[in-house]
């Protein structure tokens, strides 16, 4: 459990050295610098950065397969490749995407970096479990990617029995054995911050002074406990039913398929909530920053995120309308399904709040917050519309579905990340990226994707069933147009990529505090000392002590 | 195109009163979500422009208690959509009853192919003839996955299981031609797994039943399994196999590989079918293809025979039908 | 043991005594809680003998948890902990069951 | 807890903590989130089990009549036995009596090895009587009743899982057991025995939700 120990751990403790000194000691990353003080460091920043490379990679994979996948479809007769490449391509973009990408991306990322910083810790609880769970992930990732090598997998992302069982034959035991390991990393990092959060938070730094991305991550780790297990059963039977036929899914011996897609559903509807409540987290900082304003209804924000992921463990079987399942648990989930949307609400509107009276600079991570909030509202009312049963009925499985969860997975996840990168970039790195570069890309992002997904909207209601490979022709305008949307979205993910490896040489040198943010992170150096702190940080009387507070934002913290 | 070209239809066609039921029901909660997101989409728009820093605002708190705002942003939206929750359950309940005089169509669903059963006993591969003004019961079932039955027209889609039946009911109004699908990804070919729904006047249905069921459909029943049991993989024009083609095989006279010549007519493709060895043909092509006996019912072996029989002297097997 | 019980001083008899009490006393009220359970499935005197073996389960789960693993003398913190897990799996089997007991 | 700790017993703080007692909080609160994982991960198989009985109750009776319940009984037994001699080493590490505490802990793995033998046997008879269904070319002595499988092969993934987290458990104790064995040991790391106790009780517990949900509940009509 923990690491060994060092009794001279006080000792390190550095007198303060103004930030100005040439003679301080060397940041994070330039403390040691050979591949071992990378690969075996606890650091929890270096591991963050470990695992922002390893994801920005897994995210290049899923984003060709989508590429793929967009090219087929600009066509109606699958001329351009064959259906069984099609769906290879899909399920590879699925799979990547969802537990290579969007499961680990927040957390493992900023989450893992930013929590201690923000608490006022000189690491994680857990160092060594830190650096375990990013070689458990690389594990579980080497399995998947010899399945895609291999020949890839065409089973879709949720590996529904019995095709995943009986019927398929590309290379699923592989992907599965992978998706399951995955899982592991997931629950390691999950319980490094809850134990983080509740025992090493600075003295004076109360629950009610934690900054909101701290509470999301809180409420994200919770999901990763309770959740994950599920999924690694249902997938440890999946794969003994694959190898060894078991029976329990498999039909032909009584077993029930349904049963899988319950256990499956039971991890993967608050999944959602994994990769979508980080992203509330870092539009909770990058607001208040922005519009100089203390976030408003901080108390509100802060319940509602353990809202969610408590709420999302009780509508799963909405994603199981028509699949079967009883009618009065379709009537059940569908009626809790509502109470989601008033956390989300009380999210969304607060943000609003916020900016209402301030005093706004539209920088880089600011557009990418603003373009979020667009975004989730409209996925997120759009998840009412398969929440309503008559609706479901329809629109199940069509690319209304697919619209729905890429507006919250990219327009939520995919720009919230960006937004962080962006807003954290001084911190991680030490350099200033190039802003007129970042807003260009932010814009180009949000039309990019907006002209990519809006149309699957329309497609879905008129009926056009997703994981198709080909379809009928009256539906091809508006997949080019989906496909020429999808052109513009891969140059602005590209960009950042260029401007921002290339600031790392050639980008301003940043201060410690770029934005004039506040938050214990920006009171140390930019990069971080090996131990974060040069000396314990002071924590200040209020979250978001910003220069424009409403009065009653103000009785809150009486 | 001209304005009613179908790739410029932005709904789709409802033939069933339940269908426009459903329709009302989006375009009303549509409406919400406009009236739910609009005014974020300006507020956020308007604060934007209004409190960019170095503008002139007034910024002077409101002085309105939070708490009340936070209360009423909760539950006011939350009750809004609970009306939408309430309306969709009823249609919901009323879709999962079906009227009892209505007329039970049996489905089976395979990787990649429908069969649909009339009550008559006529049946039917990937396409569906159905009277309107009468309510339909489908009774599915799968063979192997989990396939999902779905006709955008009726606004309806149920999943078919491989180990109990589910049901879908609806009453078409509208004479015409529609999509069918499947809807739960099934494999390879799960895009091709569909076809059209007809519905028809009632008189045109028992005219159908009578005359085009028996006869006309049979051919496309054939083709749908010609692709079903992967044939058209290896025997179709252009394939990598090169197995021999159907143009004008049907009734012609075929030399096999120890000199004798056969012809071929229905007892001998049928045979050859279920004993690809026996027959060798001439032409030293190598025997790869593997017995269907006990793959293919008899049913069906007589209508991929009748498939080959009207297959045209050139060209492919989709114009067998066209 | 540190060494044979007899050549322990009487101090430290009753301090081990005083340690090892509750444990031995808890593995005691186990197996007597198991011999109902064995002797219930044995014999399965009465069709309901399914509901009295798994009252006596969840009394030898609180057991463990409240004693062997000492959760009683944990602060709230802890003991949230220790229950949360299987508030969590009430959610799990109960909503499913929505579905199964329903069709 | 760190109440009642005997001298020269305690805890070395690891840099990344201020102080001790938030460590040995840490510790233990991690060690009960990590139990929280295994509990839903067990709970999912019993689910599963749950509803192959709702779904096939005749077939499901049938099976588990055919394990071994005497076996069962008795590993649970064992189980307990080493439950004891956890919490005793437990308290020896409070106590500060190492060399009992030692010997605790050996006992605690002889019993947890114990238990395994057992179950290897039972595994193997259930293969002499044909109880394998999983086993493609073996003849199952329930053909009759196909969905006798499902339970009798949830048996095996439930049961083997659990083996698994107890063959898991006992490598680790005897490697803690061999630097536990070491001077000094105490006074650096008695809270390495008390979250270890909590994984080991927390597997009887498994092993004690397990046994009549498997073996003894299904017996019944």
């Amino acid at each position: 459990m923990s690491a060994s120990g060092t009794i001279e751990g006080a000792a390190r403790r550095e007198p303060h050295v103004p930030e100005s000194t040439i003679g301080r000691k060397p940041d994070y990353l330039h403390a040691e610098s050979t591949l071992r003080s990378w690969f075996f460091t606890t650091d929890h920043k270096r591991i963050a950065i470990l695992y922002l490379t390893s994801i920005t990679g897994f995210f290049v994979i899923g984003a060709l397969a989508a590429g793929v996948v967009r090219l087929a479809l600009i066509v109606p007769n699958g001329a351009i490749m064959t259906n069984d490449t099609y769906n290879k391509a899909f399920t590879i973009h699925g799979v990547v995407m969802v537990w290579f990408f969007l499961i680990p991306s927040i957390p493992a990322t900023f989450g893992n970096f930013l929590i201690p910083l923000m608490i006022g810790a000189k690491d994680l609880a857990f160092p060594k479990l830190n650096l375990t769970s990013w070689y458990v992930f690389m594990g579980g990732a080497l399995f998947t990617l010899v399945a895609v090598v291999l020949g890839g997998v065409d089973t879709g992302w949720t590996f529904y029995a019995p095709l995943s069982t009986a019927f398929s034959n590309s290379w699923v035991l592989p992907a599965l054995i992978g998706v399951t390991i995955v899982g592991f990393s997931s629950i390691l990092t999950g319980l490094n911050f809850v134990v983080t959060i509740h025992t090493m938070r600075a003295p004076g730094m109360t629950w009610f002074k934690l900054p909101i991305f701290v509470w999301a991550h809180y409420a994200t780790s919770l999901i990763f406990l309770l959740a994950t297990p599920v999924i690694t059963t249902a997938l440890v039977l999946l794969i003994a039913e694959r190898a060894f036929h078991v029976g329990v899914f498999d039909p032909a011996f009584g077993g029930d398929p349904v049963l899988f897609q319950h256990l499956f559903w039971f991890y993967s509807h608050p999944a959602v909530y994994i990769m979508v409540l980080p992203g509330m987290g870092v539009i909770s900082e990058i607001v208040p920053a922005f519009a100089r304003k203390k976030l408003f209804g901080y108390r509100f924000v802060a319940y509602a995120s353990i809202g969610l992921a408590s709420v999302t463990f009780f509508v799963w079987g909405h994603h199981m309308f028509v699949n079967g399942q009883s009618d009065l648990a379709s009537l059940v989930f569908s009626a809790l399904s509502f109470a989601v949307a008033v956390p989300s609400a009380v999210k969304v509107y607060n943000w609003t709040a916020t900016i209402h009276k301030g005093s706004l600079r539209l920088d880089t991570p600011m557009l990418y917050a603003m373009g979020y909030i667009g975004l989730f509202v409209l996925g997120g009312l759009t998840g009412l519309y398969l929440a309503t049963l008559a609706i479901n009925q329809h629109i199940h499985a069509t690319y209304f579905v697919v619209a729905h969860f890429h507006y919250i997975m990219v327009g939520g996840t995919v720009l919230a990340f960006l937004g962080g990168l962006h807003f954290w970039w001084p911190k991680f790195t030490g350099r200033m990226y190039s802003e007129p570069w970042g807003r260009v890309s932010a814009v180009l992002i949000f039309l990019g994707f907006n002209v990519t997904f809006f149309p699957q909207f329309i497609l879905g209601y008129l009926g056009m069933p997703r994981r198709y490979a080909t379809y009928p022709p009256e539906f091809q305008l508006l997949n080019v147009l989906s496909s020429a949307g999808a052109t513009i979205l891969a140059a602005g993910y590209l960009f950042p990529m260029l401007y921002l490896v290339y600031s790392l040489w050639f980008g301003r040198k940043a201060p410690a505090n770029p934005w004039d943010a506040r938050g214990l992170e920006w009171e140390t150096a930019s990069p971080p000392p090996t131990l974060n702190f040069e000396r314990p940080p002071e924590v200040p009387r209020i979250p978001y002590d910003y220069p424009i507070q409403a009065t009653e934002a103000k009785d809150q913290h009486r | 195109m001209t304005p009613d070209h179908p790739a410029l239809q932005l709904w789709p066609v409802a033939a069933s009163a339940t269908a426009v039921e459903t329709d009302e029901l989006i375009l009303a909660f549509t409406v919400l979500t406009l009236v739910l997101t609009v005014p974020v989409f300006i507020a956020i728009t308007w604060f934007a422009l209004r409190y960019r820093e170095g503008s002139e605002a007034d910024r002077t708190p409101s002085g309105i208690r939070s708490n009340l705002i936070e209360i009423s942003w909760m539950l006011i939206p939350f009750l809004l959509t609970l009306v939408f929750f309430a309306w969709g359950a009823k249609l919901f309940i009323q879709s999962k009853n079906p009227p009892p005089d209505a007329m039970v169509v049996e489905v089976i669903g395979r990787q990649w192919m429908w069969k649909f059963q009339h009550p008559t006993g006529q049946s039917e591969i990937n396409d569906l003839h159905l009277p309107i003004g009468q309510p339909i019961k489908l009774r599915i079932i799968s063979q192997d996955v989990i396939h999902a039955l779905y006709i955008p027209a009726v606004r309806m889609q149920i999943d078919a299981l491989p180990d109990r039946y589910t049901q879908m009911w609806f009453k078409a109004d509208k004479v015409g031609t529609f999509h069918l699908y499947c809807s739960e990804y099934c494999g390879t070919d799960h895009s091709v797994m569909g076809g059209k729904v007809t519905f028809m006047n009632p008189g045109d249905y028992q005219d159908w039943l009578v005359h085009a069921g028996a006869q006309q459909g049979k051919v496309a029943s054939g083709r749908a399994l010609y692709q079903a049991y992967g044939c058209a993989g290896c025997h179709e024009p252009g394939s990598a196999v090169r197995a021999p083609g159907f143009a004008g095989l049907f009734g012609s006279q075929v030399g096999l590989a120890d000199g004798r010549t056969v012809t071929a007519d229905a007892a001998w493709l049928r045979e050859k079918i279920l004993n690809p060895n026996g027959d060798r043909l001439a032409g030293g092509g190598k025997q790869v293809m593997p017995s269907f006996a006990g793959r293919i019912p008899e049913q069906e072996l007589g209508l991929l025979v009748d498939f080959i029989r009207s297959y045209p002297a050139t060209g492919h097997a989709a114009e067998a039908t066209r | 043991m540190k060494s044979p019980l007899a050549r322990l001083s009487p101090g430290d008899r009753a301090l081990l005594w005083r340690h090892l009490r509750t444990p031995v006393l808890t593995f005691l009220a186990l197996l007597g809680l198991l011999g109902v359970i064995v002797a219930l499935g044995a014999t399965q005197p009465f069709a309901q003998a399914w509901i009295v073996e798994l009252a006596v389960v969840a009394l030898m789960v609180a057991l463990i948890l409240l004693v062997s693993m000492e959760v009683r003398r944990e602060p709230p913190l802890i003991r949230l902990f220790s229950g949360i897990g299987f508030f969590w799996v009430c959610i799990m089997i109960g909503m499913t069951l929505t579905d199964y007991l329903a069709r | 807890m760190s109440e009642g700790l005997a001298e020269g017993v305690g805890v070395a703080r690891a840099h990344q903590f201020e102080t001790v007692a938030q460590q040995r909080q840490a510790a233990t609160l991690g060690i009960w989130a990590w139990l929280i994982t295994e509990l839903l991960l067990f709970s999912a198989l019993f689910l599963v089990a749950l509803i192959t009985r709702i779904e096939h109750p005749e077939a499901t009776v049938a099976a588990a009549r055919h394990l071994k319940f005497w076996i069962g009984a008795t590993n649970t037994v064992v189980l307990l036995c080493s439950s004891l001699t956890m919490s005793m080493a437990i308290e020896f590490s409070r106590m500060g009596w190492q060399r009992a505490m030692v010997r605790a802990l050996l006992a605690t793995a002889a019993l947890g090895s114990l238990f395994l033998v057992l179950k290897a046997y039972e595994y193997y008879a259930d293969w002499e009587e044909h109880m394998m269904p999983f086993l493609a070319h073996r003849p199952f002595a329930l053909e009759e009743t196909p969905a006798a499988r499902l339970f009798v092969n949830l048996y095996y993934v439930a049961t083997g899982l659990h083996a698994l987290h107890l063959f898991t458990g006992i490598a680790l104790l005897l490697g803690m057991t061999w630097m536990a064995a070491k001077a000094g040991f105490l006074a650096r790391h008695q809270n390495w025995i008390e979250v270890y106790g909590l994984y080991w009780h927390f597997i009887d517990l498994v092993w004690i939700l397990a046994f009549p949900i498997l073996y003894v509940v299904n017996r019944g009509p």
